[in-house]
């Protein structure tokens, strides 16, 4: 049991040292270095809120820092050189990625991805959460939806080469097709271009339940008297849904666009189990995951060209914050 | 761990473990070891462990990891790998040995292997690599290996259809024109693996090139030495292609394609059989339906070669290396354990093991079948490791598998197929 | 809300039913691979689970007995099919609705059941609904009884076996306390850390915010795999190495983005009424941190730990690299996939069984968070 | 255009009852105005009306026709919620459209609307601004404006005024008027705490309280005649004063002897068996008069005054007999240095109030 | 304990002025009333005193020290919201309790503060709700309870009675009164829209209007010597009537001639250029009486009357002359048939305004 009491210990010295950081910090900071006394009281209070934000920040910004900001300046710089680490290359890895047919398609591919699962996700999450926030299973319902979120990648992967198998006795789809007399069974996933859709299929089946939970949360927020205003305006739930309670939770909708965008581009379980990325589904992640720990120069040059697919959505975000600060 | 078999008991060659644990102390001592045997193999691997640290007095931790490729890397990387690290791909290896990571074995190992593995020198050749200085030197120990020229087949629906063993490859083709004549299928073929779909295909790729070249081109071919579009190699995606024609693949190429290669072979025991032939290595019997007993339900046949031509009788291999990566006493003397000749003969006895060693008692495999299959080990006039294991990881785990499967589905003709590897791998050696 | 006068029933119906829809279209591949935890990989990969719970029609073969009683000039060899040991195996408990039979593994069933088969050579054959069979034989039968294929129904077979051996098998006890000690933590101290963050970036102000907001934002993209090989690197060189210690701080770090983003994101929604009015009661931003913003933020504290929480549950790779390789610290992720799922992978039944073992906890953990994502939780405190 | 009938209706928030007993017959074209102290229930009351809370028993019927599962879209009403209710994604302008848009009204027709609205109630500036960037009291107009621009059979309006300025209160209360007068088929019910908007304009007062209707009448009926001391004491600002005696002769008029305190003459009739009842006698500040005859009735030792400008109210210390321990008297003209003075009240006996048990003695 | 000193003070939300040119000194003790009309940015004025708005020019000095830059939290302030800003998640009492947990006082303490003022505000029966289960009068009173239970230096209410009923009402605003009455040394500042609140609370009210002060006076210099035509109309209600003249006498008493609807006479003085110009002269309704003799000043036919109960409005239509075109008087009584009758008006001289461009002439 030892681990466990370990366990507990980090829990309580965790937690403890989190909480006694902040309360100590803060408070070394109002008490000695910036006391609010004497003729400096004044200035000495300006100062201790000009300081305090990077109190608060500071542990999350360390964590990021070490643990995200760095590999990625490190990442950075070995996407400059090849696949010997000694032998400098300059932006070739780039120039070569962007030449090379897969990279293309894989790229192209991404775009897809990137437009279509968050938009199928969010709106399926949104449809639920709205569909069964009055509903006295509601809570049942959701769970269910939710299910998917709780199983691995692979397990899901497996879930799904059941529905998508090209042999009627195990494949679902197959199965109806041939119940409906359609023939010879088809592989879904060997469908040149719409077989990239049948994959998402499965990555909007998992993430519909994030969506859900987060964009049944803002719904519940949604202050009733403007809904009951609506109601009253005449509008039907048609209308209260589109135009009262969507453009509210307008903002937790980008959230959960900019999160589940920010999935897809990191998800490569999927297209990984699923067709190791042959019959045109590769995508970018999982290219990468092809060169990752052989040619770590082009692993990371992906890493790099994913990260700058994801500039809009960081954008929008920016704006979305600054609009909130007036 | 409880020894598998008491010391003394059985036909096991017992004086070398004598002679072993003699010269051998090492008492306290801990030694870690990580490799790609996980589950049953994780058990089999723990029972030879057992022998080693009853010999010495020493402690061996050995952890089996699926992601056993990625995991080294990092490992290595961050400079807490363990002490030996199993390599069931030379290529992984060859990296590592380039960037310093592993040490090398000492002359006399090298001169070791070459005495006293059956074709020795290539096996000494093949856990050769340069090292960071640029040198060559044997980095590893091969120990455990698969046969991969094999055909399995359901004697029972041979013997009713009235089918023969094929002896050469010409017949092997014979054989595959009369099933589809007598309205079966003639072969279960399935790439189908996650990630690594496609390397099935591979497999067949490198048993024809054993078949249809001088070895010497085929090391060529894997070192890139002649391009990988090389006419020679199109024939032989060509000669791959014969055998996928329709009728000559149950449910089609296509569905080959995605096919698990582990849900493949249950089509030749279905009745009425799905297919007659199914080639796959030594381990497959482990995806056969469960009752199935190998040399009854299921028996093999060496993947033919061709009589004309004087090719022999080559052998498509895998198998595993053994490599330090943090080195200590103790980790040599493990390396030494496995020169006994119990060290082969305690997994042989098992299942799923076979050994080039020579001194290694043959007797004491569980069934003849297994025995046959070592002979095709020991009979090889040439034996060949897994050419796509010996390339570069982004062509022979990548490029290649995922060509295959695209030639495999029929979307693309063998110079296309060949052809878009050779790019590839043209582009890495710049 | 719910106190609405005339809420239409058929608008009701509606709702119920396209819910119930989306539910069923949800729940049918989990349901599969519930059902598939309960088979065995041979079932998995032979029949639909849809089929699972339902008689299937089998093929399978057998030999008759070799005793044989002579009748005139013909030899008679009786007996129950489901005796022979290799039709056991397909039919372990027999089965009384033999559908048909042959003695080619071609053309398994030739004749219908209870049809006599005239074989050829004055041999004949009959097998019946129930198995019995009479086989006649002008000669005396050798070593080998007749071969004889049959289809028959076969009732459903399920198993518990992949659970015993998924929740039985060594160690699995042990992975499954590893894995509490290694969620729990990662859990709840990323969030104290991100909420403090979060706030900051919410609702003080301070030169370089939105610019911060940025970079949270773009390094939520950024792939483990990258920070891996440097991070352990690091772990090693200030001696936490590979340990509990390690993992807790790696899974803080990774999940950080995410948890800020989200709660930043939320916070910024709060009424500034209610934060105002507190800072004139003479809170202090740490004071108002922890009684106001905090207990308001709760929906988001909850979906954001019911996510972390399942990251760091389903994790393989953290748990991997950052803990220890020896059973002490396996977590069940690694224990299913390296110890298992044996060394090709594959095996469905365990697979499937695996993933519906550790698909409860987390289920259980959404279930008390759903809780928290409570209605109104701002309601009646500002105009 | 519409009538409202309630029948007995009660609310329960699970076991505590809100509201009981609500009986009412709302005419076609009324202005009724629902008054009471804070917490009794008119907001809820007028939800029910809405639609927006179930009616937990009892019925409602607009026009005849029981309403009780009628959707709140489908009743025809529009109203001014207490809290504004304001959609705070859309500009003050959408805010106001909403309702028209949605009931499919032309372009030309929406705007006419929204602009008409806007002029009556000084919006025309911030018409493109969003909520969040409006005062309270802009915000509130908005919400009065979105009720305006439609053309509903029943307008409800909770406290519409409550954050608006005295001269823009004026204003939009005519303006309400106003709007009543063009179209004396609406029906509209009215929250306010606001006396003068109560008695202005009202065509019957709905006094709430204690979880029911404590008296119903028009305006001056309530101010005049109180049905009972709650009613006597919510109407009329500051409140009327009531003052403890024991009734010393009954008939046409009733004569009280105030504990020593005075002698109150009222027109109310009482009983013979009233004789030496204690009861309460009820003054409105505004009807005391300095210094009185024969019909004397109260005096007292001035203990603060407030000075109104027009106006100046006095409060009187007493030593018992008044039920508040205070007596208010609202007299004309400035009386700045009458603190400390004793001063003698007088009253019509018309305006004098008789409550025995807490009921007037007109209403027996 | 504080007084507060506000010079040069602005307020731009981007481009938009919102304040300007504010000038105040605030002593010790008193308790300042804003008044203005809704928009004109009382709240932000209060919200800047408060620190939760940047001052974007210009100083606000507390006790001498500039504090333009010290968080609200160390302004030693309390302040009630105009949209209530409750607690959500905490009960009536907790939101109560709040700022004096935070302030470490001990338990008995913060108790013996909450249930005081749960009762001085009538919650008692409430302390253990949550916001969303209470009327709108109730959280109000909560708002206001949580500033009641802290002691501070300024006390800042923002409409703070503007949801409760006239009883409650009343009864709050005297419980402010004595609130400081008991703590003569705190300082108020008190925003509100009613006239009433204003002119008994206030020791001095701050009229707003158009981003700047208008006049700042005691209430009643207030209303008895607006300094302008706004101050006129905006203290009072109904407002005071402004008539259009000539002046036509001038000295220690001013004439003039309401352009055929009358003659007014001022006791305001006037300059000898000022014989001719145009003038407003303003008569609150309140102080017009019927019938004058030689002080004649407004006849005109009565079109609207409203019985309030102890006075009646009439509203009377003119075809010129005045400003808002109708004129309101308020007479004592009941006057209800007088519509359609002619009346005529008169004042005291003392009681008559005369503005010339908008300014009185007794500020000159
Ligand atoms: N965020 C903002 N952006 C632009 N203008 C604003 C903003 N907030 C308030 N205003 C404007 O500033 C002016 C002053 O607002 P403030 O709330 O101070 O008015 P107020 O005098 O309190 O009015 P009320 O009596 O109606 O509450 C208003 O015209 C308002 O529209
Ligand atoms: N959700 C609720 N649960 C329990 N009690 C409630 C709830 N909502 C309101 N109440 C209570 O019901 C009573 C009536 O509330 P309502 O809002 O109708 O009062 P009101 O007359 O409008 O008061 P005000 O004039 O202060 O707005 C109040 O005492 C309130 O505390
Ligand atoms: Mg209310
Ligand atoms: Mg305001």
């Amino acid at each position: 049991m030892p681990v466990i009491l370990q366990g507990l210990l980090t829990i309580l010295i965790g937690v403890g040292g989190c909480i006694g950081y902040f309360f100590l910090s803060n408070m070394v900071l109002d008490k000695v270095i910036f006391p609010a006394r004497g003729e400096n009281a004044g200035r000495n209070i300006n100062r201790a809120n000009a300081v305090r934000p990077w109190l608060f920040l500071f542990p999350a910004l360390f964590l990021l820092s070490l643990y995200l900001v760095y590999p990625v300046i490190g990442s950075f710089l070995r996407s400059l050189y090849g696949r010997n680490p000694d032998e400098f290359v300059g932006l070739g890895n780039y120039i070569s990625l962007f030449g090379s047919d897969d990279f293309q398609q894989a790229f192209f591919n991404n775009i897809l991805w990137a437009i279509f699962v968050p938009a199928a996700s969010t709106f399926m999450g949104l449809l639920v959460a709205q569909l069964t926030d009055k509903l006295s299973w509601g809570n049942f319902a959701k769970s269910m939806i939710f299910m998917p979120m709780a199983i691995s990648f692979v397990g899901a992967s497996l879930i799904w080469k059941f529905v998508y198998a090209n042999d009627a006795d195990i494949g679902l789809i197959n199965a109806v097709r041939a119940a409906m007399g359609f023939g010879d069974p088809v592989d879904v996933v060997q469908i040149p271009f719409w077989n990239n859709f049948f994959l998402m299929v499965i990555l909007i089946w998992i993430q519909t339940g994030f969506a859900m939970v987060i964009l049944s949360a803002a719904l519940r927020g949604i202050p009733e008297e403007t809904i009951e205003a609506a109601i009253l305006d005449g509008a039907n739930p048609w209308q209260l849904f589109f135009k009262i309670k969507v453009p509210q939770i307008m903002p937790t909708i980008i959230v959960v666009w900019t999160t589940i965008t920010i999935t897809v581009l990191k998800v490569f379980d999927i297209v990984y189990t699923m067709t190791g990325g042959n019959f045109g589904t590769e995508i970018l992640p999982s290219y990468m995951m092809d060169f990752m720990f052989r040619d770590d120069g082009r692993a990371t040059a992906i890493a790099l060209v994913i990260m700058i697919v994801v500039f809009p959505v960081m954008y929008s975000n920016i704006r979305q914050a600054r609009k909130e600060m007036r | 761990q409880d020894l598998k078999y008491p010391v003394g008991e059985g036909d096991f060659n017992w004086d070398s473990y004598q002679a072993y644990a003699d010269a051998h102390d090492y008492s306290g001592e801990t030694i870690s070891i990580t490799g790609p045997w996980t589950g049953a193999d994780n058990e089999l691997f723990s029972s030879v462990i057992a022998y080693f640290e009853a010999a010495t007095g020493a402690t061996v931790n050995y952890s089996g990891s699926e992601s056993f490729e990625n995991d080294i890397v990092v490992s290595t990387q961050a400079n807490s790998a363990p002490n030996i690290a199993v390599f069931p791909q030379p290529g992984l290896l060859a990296d590592l040995a380039a960037r310093g990571k592993v040490t090398p074995l000492s002359d006399e190992t090298a001169a070791w292997i070459t005495e006293n593995y059956a074709a020795g020198q290539s096996w000494a050749d093949l856990a050769s690599f340069a090292g960071e200085d640029g040198e060559t030197k044997l980095y590893a120990f091969p120990y455990k290996i698969d046969v991969k020229s094999l055909v399995w087949y359901s004697p029972e629906q041979f013997e009713e259809a009235g089918y023969d063993v094929p002896e050469t490859y010409e017949d092997l083709k014979a054989l595959t024109e009369q099933i589809e004549a007598d309205g079966g299928t003639p072969w279960c073929i399935g790439l189908g693996s996650g990630a690594a779909t496609g390397w099935p295909a591979t497999d067949w790729i490198e048993d024809i090139m054993l078949r249809t070249v001088e070895p010497a081109v085929y090391d060529e071919w894997t070192t890139h030495g002649i391009p990988f579009n090389d006419e020679r190699v199109v024939n032989a995606i060509n000669e791959f292609g014969y055998f996928l024609q329709d009728g000559r693949v149950n449910a089609g190429r296509e569905a080959a394609a995605n096919t698990d290669f582990r849900d493949s072979p249950a089509g030749l025991f279905s009745f009425p059989p799905e297919c007659y032939l199914h080639k796959q290595a030594t381990f497959i019997p482990t995806f056969f339906p469960e009752g199935t007993v190998v040399g009854e339900d299921a028996d093999f046949f060496y993947f033919p070669a061709p009589a004309e031509g004087d090719l022999g009788k080559p052998v498509l291999g895998g198998g595993t290396m053994f490599a330090v990566t943090a080195d200590s006493e103790a980790t040599q003397g493990f390396l030494q354990f496995l020169q006994t000749p119990l060290a082969h003969e305690i997994w042989m006895s098992q299942s799923g093991f076979l050994s080039p060693l020579k001194s290694a008692n043959a007797d004491v495999f569980p069934s003849d079948s297994q025995r046959n299959m070592n002979n095709i080990l020991t009979n090889a006039t040439t034996f060949r490791f897994d050419g796509s294991d010996l390339m570069p990881g982004e062509i022979g785990a990548g490029a290649f598998w995922s060509e295959m499967v695209a030639f495999t589905t029929g979307s693309q003709d063998a110079q296309t197929t060949a052809d878009n590897v050779e790019a590839r791998w043209a582009e890495m050696g710049k | 809300m719910d106190n609405i006068a005339g809420q239409k029933s058929s608008l009701t119906w509606a709702t119920h039913i396209s819910v119930f829809i989306l539910v069923m279209l949800w729940l049918i591949p989990t349901v599969g691979l519930l059902v598939s935890s309960f088979r065995d990989r041979d079932q998995i990969s032979a029949s639909g689970w849809w089929e699972a719970p339902f008689a299937v029609e089998l093929t399978a073969r057998g030999r008759a007995a070799t005793e044989a009683t002579p009748d005139g000039d013909l030899y008679v060899v009786t007996g129950n099919i489901f005796d022979d040991e290799e039709a056991q195996s397909y039919f372990p408990k027999g089965s009384d609705d033999v559908v048909a039979f042959g003695t080619s593994g071609r053309n398994p069933t030739e004749h219908p059941a209870g049809q006599t088969a005239d074989l050829g050579d004055g041999q004949s054959l009959v097998v019946n609904a129930d198995g019995s069979y009479e086989f006649r034989t002008p000669e005396k039968p050798g070593s080998r009884g007749q071969r004889i294929y049959f289809a028959a129904e076969s009732p459903p077979k399920f198993t518990l076996a992949n659970y015993n051996q998924v929740l039985n098998s060594d160690g699995m006890g042990r992975a499954f306390l590893n894995t509490f000690t290694v969620t729990i933590p990662s859990t709840i101290i990323p969030i104290l850390i991100a909420a403090f963050a979060a706030y900051a970036l919410a609702w003080m102000d301070f030169p370089g915010r939105g610019l911060l907001i940025a970079l949270v934002v773009g390094l939520l993209v950024v792939p483990l795999q990258l920070a891996l090989v440097p991070m352990l690197g690091l772990h090693n060189r200030i001696g936490i190495g590979q340990s509990f210690m390690g993992i807790w701080m790696a899974h803080t770090a990774f999940g950080m983005p995410l948890a800020v983003y989200l709660l930043r994101n939320y916070m910024a929604g709060l009424p500034r009424d209610i934060i105002e009015s507190a800072k004139v009661d003479g809170a202090t931003d740490f004071e108002l941190f922890l009684k106001i913003i905090l207990p308001l933020s709760l929906p988001a504290l909850a979906a954001f730990s019911i996510f972390q929480f399942l990251w760091t549950w389903n994790d393989l790779l953290v748990a991997k690299v950052f803990l220890p390789s020896d059973d002490a610290s396996k977590v069940m992720t690694v224990k299913i996939a390296d110890d298992l799922l044996g060394s090709r992978g594959g095996d469905w039944g365990i697979l499937a069984t695996a993933a519906f073992v550790s698909i409860a906890v987390p289920l259980v953990v959404f279930f008390s968070m759903q809780r928290f994502l409570v209605r109104g939780l701002l309601a009646g405190s500002v105009k | 255009m519409a009538s409202l009938k309630l029948t007995d209706v009660e609310k329960a928030y699970g076991p505590v009852k809100v509201l009981e007993d609500i009986n009412l017959d709302i005419e076609t074209g009324e202005l009724i105005v629902f008054v009471g102290p804070s917490g009794c229930g008119k907001s809820t009351l007028l939800r029910m009306i809405a639609g927006l809370e179930k009616i937990t028993g009892g019925t409602l019927e607009i026009d005849g026709a029981k309403v009780n599962d009628v959707p709140p879209s489908q009743r025809g009403i529009a109203m001014v919620f207490q809290s504004y209710a304001l959609y705070p994604h859309m500009t003050v302008a959408e805010n106001m459209a909403f309702a028209l848009k949605i009931a499919k009204k032309s372009k030309d027709e929406i705007e006419a609307a929204v602009k008409n609205a806007a002029r009556i109630l000084q919006l025309e500036p911030y018409l493109d601004r969003l909520p969040k960037a409006l005062s309270g009291g802009q915000r509130q107009r908005v919400a009065i404006g979105r009720a305006i621009v439609r053309d509903p059979k029943v307008y409800l309006f909770d406290e519409p005024l409550s954050n608006l300025d005295a001269a823009l209160r004026v204003a939009t209360r005519i303006e309400i008027a106003q709007l009543k007068e063009a179209m004396p088929d609406s029906t509209m019910i009215y929250v306010t705490h606001d006396q003068v908007e109560a008695m202005t304009l009202a065509s019957r007062i709905v006094v709430l309280a204690g979880g029911g209707i404590s008296q119903v009448g028009s305006p001056l009926e309530l101010y005049e005649r109180p049905e009972n001391e709650f009613v006597a004491q919510f109407i009329g600002s500051p409140s009327m004063n009531l003052m403890e005696g024991t009734v010393t002769e009954t008939g046409e008029r009733t004569v009280v002897d105030l504990d020593g305190q005075g002698i109150a003459v009222s027109h109310y009739p009482s009983l013979p068996e009233d004789m030496g009842a204690r009861v309460r006698v009820g003054v409105r500040p505004e009807d005391f008069v300095e210094a009185g005859g024969e019909d004397f009735i109260f005096s007292g030792k001035v203990n603060i005054t407030e000075a109104l400008g027009e106006v100046t109210l006095l409060y009187f210390e007493t030593d018992a007999g008044a039920v508040d321990e205070t007596v208010i008297a609202k007299l004309p003209g400035t009386h700045r240095d009458r603190r400390g003075q004793t001063v003698t009240l007088g009253a019509d006996p018309s305006k004098v109030h008789v409550f025995k048990d807490g009921k007037s003695l007109l209403y027996r």
